[in-house]
């Protein structure tokens, strides 16, 4: 396939940019597909967010039914944890890895597409819960007021404690929707960190030995094996729930003898390696950010890399602190508790990495480093507040209460949003060719930074104060209004940061300013490529001689362990822009294929029927769903492969 | 608590929960019993551990970014790392981790055991309510757990559907109610009062308006309120008074199949609804949300499902006067 | 383009020698829970751990692979075991 | 599942790709399995309160002739495997056909023991054990189902066009596949039939 594409939209033989979107196998665009619709489900779950906290604003207030607010939670929380996070995670993960270690695209091309189309089919199976499942009081139980578009979501918080999300106490179909999405997304992610970590490993450029990959591809990778060695345990939990709700299994009914407490071993063995997932990549990404903007190499990088399989294997250890109001032993508390705090030592190490990073470093303030210094003070505070409710006895007094809100906030939103964003910053002129405008860089990230300590920290408060989560309803008496308040308000500053968000990002797509080639003096093999990357990535695959190659390229090392710059920053920048223009005859991509989306597509009508079980429709739709999913696989073995 | 520890505490109170000034009844710091204050001497010094760690990594922070960068025009040298850093900023965190560890697995063990010559009563929590059963006088006090003071209480609790968590914010901390598993929770109460709890599991849609109200009493007052739960109530025999029309009512609207009345209408089998003998002895009503006023009564006969959404008490459709009556008759019910 | 296939002699006969030493594992085990149908799990969990070994072992040939496969595969065993044990410590059956 | 990778023809582990990423998805499936059988063990001690206990229903030599087949079918798909790589396509043909035909076997088998056990009144919402019972087979019957349509899609493959076409699924990974069934049938036979 011989085409010298300018950007990566333009394909002249695709017939159309949306016929490319749907067929494409090129990772940037996946990638790029994967943050696109990650942000959309960022705006909806934040929008649940703030009916929540304007709810929450005062005492007894009826803005929202009990029904309606147990579903907006609900699905807020699977919208921010797995269509958010999760999507701008492997999103960043599939554009740049393949970048970094100097290949042209991930080990399985298609698979990559699968991944991402299975995603995009999970999300919207999962947000169908809104138009299609419904919840109905628990048998026996009455409800006054008819329900209407929130009210009949899946309503059983993020975790579906057994047996109140079973079918006797949350009947109606929501629930299965809640749960069949997540096993579709679960296969989802499998699929990516199998392909990630097949790249990772194989597809390294030359002399790119393990102990050169950058840091981030290092955290991609341990993300890659949580997620291979966490899956299957929500899979087979996520199963024995749709047994139980659909073919009246006995998991989980008390009556016959089942364990409720078995749902929250299986849910916490995966909801803790999950947690880590979601913060590794951004750890990745600030240690690609902090030593590019303090122009020197990254403090301790060995030690960097270990505490990130640190983490990554304690992660698998902890998951009972979740648990500690449950009736498991002293013992068992008591080692969770002490497990929970060696975690924190890793943390530590890197915490520390990077700041050692920042001294003598000549620091450069842009937007991308203030959301790194930032994320760092918010991840500390979240960090200490984790650590106070790894205490056994103060989490008694903690567990289910808006402190645990307060902390797993800073983590994700202090700590998690704040590095995707300096990730969005420091990226964007790899994707688009244009810099993200500072000025309005700044003032997004400073209202962003207020809203977020004026929402959170209160809630550390609310918490102590007996203000316990998931209540729709607090009374007057229990003088907890202020901080409500004051939370809301925080929450608004929000809204307000992200809409400006959009309008730096709207306007700098158009007007930002211009980058042709390694705006920010890069470090890492990404910024070897003209901008936007052309669709084979390298014209010649690079030859890696040192960690942080690029660097090294550009710069020499005097007597004095200082960087000397070659000056060969213009001869570099004039060779790499004019490969683009070079024949890439003997470059060979893979072609497009429409078989992963056909798969893709195939699920949700499988999940419809089952909802939709034992109507005539579900036969329909069941029909549809096995015919377009045995289309797709057998299409695709049979396609050819480079054509 | 030194003079000294106090402004202390303050100082950092101030910092960190500016709201505590008025009292919430909720407040888990605020302890009135052995355990919740055993908790909170843990929680303190953690906090500052905390805060600490805190105030060194953000100086560590800033020095980093304004003091020590390198000011000399040329690159700035390429540190790669320093072992003795990395082993320093390993084992402090461990020797801080341990630190923290000892004390939490002592405090998490003696919470966890038994006291000895404790009352025991039964705490049975179903969908938003509990429901405390007294054992040895057979009487239940559904909302309302009433304890003497200084006196260890164990308490067995269950749960009739889902998991629910029973906690006083005072006494000690929460702990789960699983059905068919029995969980202990040990409470002991300083000083007389009224303490609010509220289930800590979200157990589906009125769980915010699952609570309670534990009364701490002094003995002599606790061994006559017993007496006084054991005794049955009279049936009011003239028909002329509005409280023998509720009779009436309470009969035949039904209210028998779920709620019984000791001395009215015996039932040998559980039923779903809470024990009404002692109904007007308690401050609060269903589920501890409402206070007991007739205002509150009347909103809560006319449509419980509004006041508590998904509960198991249907629409009644009484008229206005069957309602009056059956609160005159309910008001009775000391 | 295809990796190249390195092994090229023809070693079915080593595969059927290995599979009927399985099959007698097999005949074994159920012959021991006949015969004395005593209730001493060890044996028979030895005796499938063994089957399992020589089938990832050579029928999978695992043992001739690189290091790095043999880490993955083992590392699925690490991760698997701490459940097991913690969900037998939970229900106090240890 | 193509084994080809971008334009890069070497391996920076010397592993192939397919090999690489099927060794991972096996490693997940046996985290899978190993926490199916622990949810069937967690709720052993339950299953002698029900009327219908393990012991009473179980037929041992069935099963251990059904597990037997499954254990030759690990035989045949290896040998399959043995003639794909001294390029005897037709050997190789047979014997995955033979792989496929002694899976549906042991499927049938399993089918049969299902039909037994809900005459006998064990169903899946019976009891814990019906529950358990039918979860663990059941979705290992499922993984024995997909490698035979596998299997068969895989050897209509090879027969209809000549040798050196390069289909996607390879012998080997299906190979490892279905020896991941096999090995883990062996586990799921010893905890659930054999161990009292």
């Amino acid at each position: 396939m011989k085409t010298k594409s300018k950007t990566i939209y333009k394909r002249p033989n695709q017939k159309s940019k949306f016929f490319d979107l749907l067929t494409t196998v090129d990772h940037k665009k996946i990638g790029i597909m994967y943050l696109y619709t990650g942000f959309v489900f960022f705006l909806v779950g934040g929008l649940e967010a703030l009916l929540i906290r304007i709810h929450l604003a005062q005492a007894e207030s009826t803005f929202l039914s009990a029904a309606e607010y147990n579903s907006l939670f609900t699905v807020h929380g699977f919208t921010m944890v797995f269509l958010f996070f999760m999507a701008v995670n492997s999103g960043f993960g599939n554009y740049l890895v393949p970048l970094m270690i100097g290949a042209r695209d991930v080990a399985f091309p298609r698979m990559n597409a699968l991944s991402y189309w299975i995603y995009f089919f999970g999300a919207v199976f999962i947000h169908s819960t809104l138009f299609i499942g419904n919840t109905a009081p628990p048998e026996g139980g009455y409800l006054s007021e008819e329900s209407n578009l929130f009210s009949n979501a899946v309503a059983g918080g993020w975790f579906l404690y057994q047996p109140n999300a079973g079918i006797q106490f949350s009947p109606g179909t929501a629930t299965d929707i809640g749960v069949i999405g997540i096993i579709f997304l679960g296969v989802a992610s499998l699929i990516s960190a199998i392909n990630l970590t097949v790249t990772t490993f194989n597809l390294r450029a030359k002399g790119l030995t393990l102990m050169k990959l950058p840091v981030y591809v290092w955290m991609t990778q341990v993300v890659s094996f949580l997620l291979i060695f966490s899956l299957p345990f929500i899979t087979i939990a996520l199963f024995t729930v749709v047994v139980d709700r659909q073919f009246g299994g006995n998991f989980y009914n008390v009556a016959m003898g089942g364990d409720p407490i078995l749902w929250q071993h299986l849910f916490w063995l995966f909801g803790h390696p999950e947690v880590y997932i979601l913060i590794l990549p951004v750890f990745g990404m600030i240690s690609e950010i902090i030593p590019v903007f303090s122009r020197k190499p990254i403090f301790g990088y060995a030690t960097l890399v270990f505490a990130g399989f640190a983490i990554g294997f304690i992660g698998f250890g902890v998951w009972a602190h979740h648990m500690f109001s449950s009736s498991i032993q002293s013992l068992a508390q008591a080692g969770f508790g002490a497990a929970t705090m060696i975690i924190a030592i890793p943390t530590g190490i890197k915490i520390f990495n990077w700041i050692a990073t920042l001294w003598f470093g000549k620091r450069n303030l842009n937007v991308a480093m203030l959301f790194s210094i930032a994320f760092i003070i918010n991840f500390v505070i979240g960090g200490v507040s984790g650590v106070l409710h790894a205490v056994v006895p103060s989490d008694w007094q903690q567990t289910d209460t808006y402190f645990i809100i307060g902390h797993f906030h800073y983590v994700l939103v202090g700590g998690g949003l704040f590095g995707i964003f300096a990730g969005i910053y420091y990226w964007f002129p790899h994707v688009f060719g244009k810099k993200l405008d500072e000025k309005i860089g700044k003032i997004h990230f400073w209202i962003l930074f207020l809203g977020l300590h004026l929402t959170f920290l209160p809630q550390h408060w609310l918490g102590l104060q007996g203000m316990v989560r998931r209540t729709w309803w607090y009374d007057k008496g229990m003088n907890i209004e202020f901080w409500n308040l004051i939370s809301t308000i925080g929450s608004l500053i929000i809204l307000i940061s992200v809409l400006v968000f959009i309008l730096n990002w709207i306007y700098s797509k158009r007007m930002g300013e211009d980058t042709e080639f390694d705006p920010w003096d890069g470090r890492t093999l990404e910024w070897s490529t003209p901008l936007p990357p052309p669709e084979y990535n390298f014209y010649d695959i690079p030859k890696v001689k040192t960690k942080d190659e690029f660097w090294y390229r550009k710069y020499s090392v005097d007597k004095e362990d200082r960087s000397i710059s070659k000056g060969n920053h213009t001869e570099i920048k004039k060779y790499t822009l004019a490969t683009t223009l070079m024949d890439t005859s003997h470059i060979h991509l893979p072609s497009n294929s429409l078989f992963p989306f056909i798969t893709g597509l195939a699920l949700p009508f499988l999940g419809w029927s089952l909802i939709f079980r034992g109507s005539f429709t579900a036969v329909v739709l069941l029909l549809i769903g096995v015919l377009t999913l045995f289309i797709g696989i057998f299409g695709w073995t049979l396609e050819p492969e480079n054509e | 608590m030194t003079q000294k520890r106090q402004i202390w505490r303050y100082l950092f109170l101030f910092l960190f929960l500016l709201s505590c000034i008025e009292n919430a009844p909720m407040d888990s710091l605020d302890a009135q019993g052995p355990y919740a204050r055993e908790i909170n001497n843990l929680f303190w010094p953690i906090l500052y551990v905390g805060y600490t760690i805190f105030g060194i990594v953000l100086v560590l922070l800033i020095l980093g970014l304004f003091v020590f960068d390198d000011k000399t025009g040329k690159e700035p040298k390429n540190i790669e790392g320093s072992n003795l850093l990395e082993i320093i900023w390993t084992l402090v965190p461990i020797i801080i981790i341990v630190s923290i560890a000892i004390p939490t697995v002592k405090v998490t063990r003696d919470l966890l055991k038994t006291p000895e010559n404790a009352i025991e009563i039964e705490v049975i929590g179903q969908q938003w309510w509990f429901d405390f059963y007294y054992a040895d006088q057979q009487i239940s006090s559904p909302n309302l757990l009433v304890i003497p003071k200084n006196q260890d209480i164990s308490l067995k609790m269950t749960s009739k559907d889902v998991i629910h968590s029973f906690w006083v914010p005072k006494l000690n901390g929460k702990r789960y109610m699983v059905p068919n598993v029995d969980t202990y929770l040990n409470i002991k109460a300083e000083k007389e009062g009224l303490y609010w709890s509220q289930c800590g599991e979200f157990c589906g849609l009125s769980h915010a308006k699952m609570r309670a109200r534990v009364l701490v009493v002094s003995n002599e007052e606790y061994k006559s309120w017993l007496l006084n739960q054991t005794l049955a109530y009279e049936t009011n025999t003239n028909e002329g008074s509005s409280i023998y029309d509720g009779q009436l009512v309470f009969l035949n609207a039904g209210c028998t199949q779920c709620h019984e009345i000791k001395g009215f209408n015996e039932s040998n089998e559980a039923l779903l609804g809470p024990d009404l003998t002692h109904f007007a002895s308690r401050p609060m009503f269903a589920g501890s949300s409402l206070k007991l006023t007739r205002e509150n009564l009347e909103s809560w006969l006319v449509d419980p499902p509004i006041v508590k959404p998904g509960s198991y008490m249907p629409k009644l459709k009484l008229t206005e006067i069957e309602i009056s009556q059956l609160i005159d008759f309910l008001m009775e019910l000391r | 383009m295809m990796f190249q296939i390195k092994h090229e002699k023809d070693n079915s006969k080593k595969y059927i020698q290995i599979a009927i030493f399985l099959s007698i594992i097999t005949l074994f085990e159920v012959a021991l829970f006949y015969t004395t149908n005593f209730n001493l799990p060890a044996i028979l969990i030895i005796l499938s751990f063994i089957k399992f070994v020589i089938v990832v072992g050579f029928f999978m040939n695992l043992k001739f692979e690189k290091k790095l496969l043999k880490l993955f595969f083992l590392l699925g065993f690490v991760l698997s075991i701490p459940f097991i044990f913690i969900l037998f410590l939970e229900r106090n059956i240890i | 599942m193509s084994n080809f990778s971008t334009t890069q023809d070497h391996e920076s582990t010397g592993i192939s790709n397919q090999k690489l990423a099927m060794w991972l998805f096996l490693s997940s499936e046996v985290v899978f399995f190993a926490a199916l059988i622990s949810i069937y063990l967690f709720y052993k001690r339950l299953f002698a309160l029900g009327d219908l206990t393990p012991e009473g229903l179980f037929d041992i030599p069935f099963t251990s002739v059904t597990s037997f087949v499954l254990l030759m079918s690990s035989l045949t798909m290896v040998l399959s495997h043995n003639y794909y790589e001294i390029k005897d396509y037709e050997k190789s043909k047979i014997w995955i056909f033979a792989t496929a035909f002694l899976g549906t076997v042991f499927v049938s088998g399993q089918i049969y023991e299902y039909t037994e056990f809900i005459q006998s009144g064990l169903t899946i919402s019976s009891s814990i054990f019906g529950t358990a019972f039918f979860f663990v087979t059941g979705i290992h019957g499922l993984h024995v189902v997909i490698g035979v349509v596998l299997l068969i899609a895989t050897g209509s493959q090879m027969g209809i066009s000549n040798s050196n076409r390069i289909y996607s699924l390879s012998i080997e990974s299906l190979a490892l596949y279905w020896h991941c069934i096999d090995i883990v049938w062996i586990v799921i036979f010893t905890a659930v039939y054999l161990i009292p």
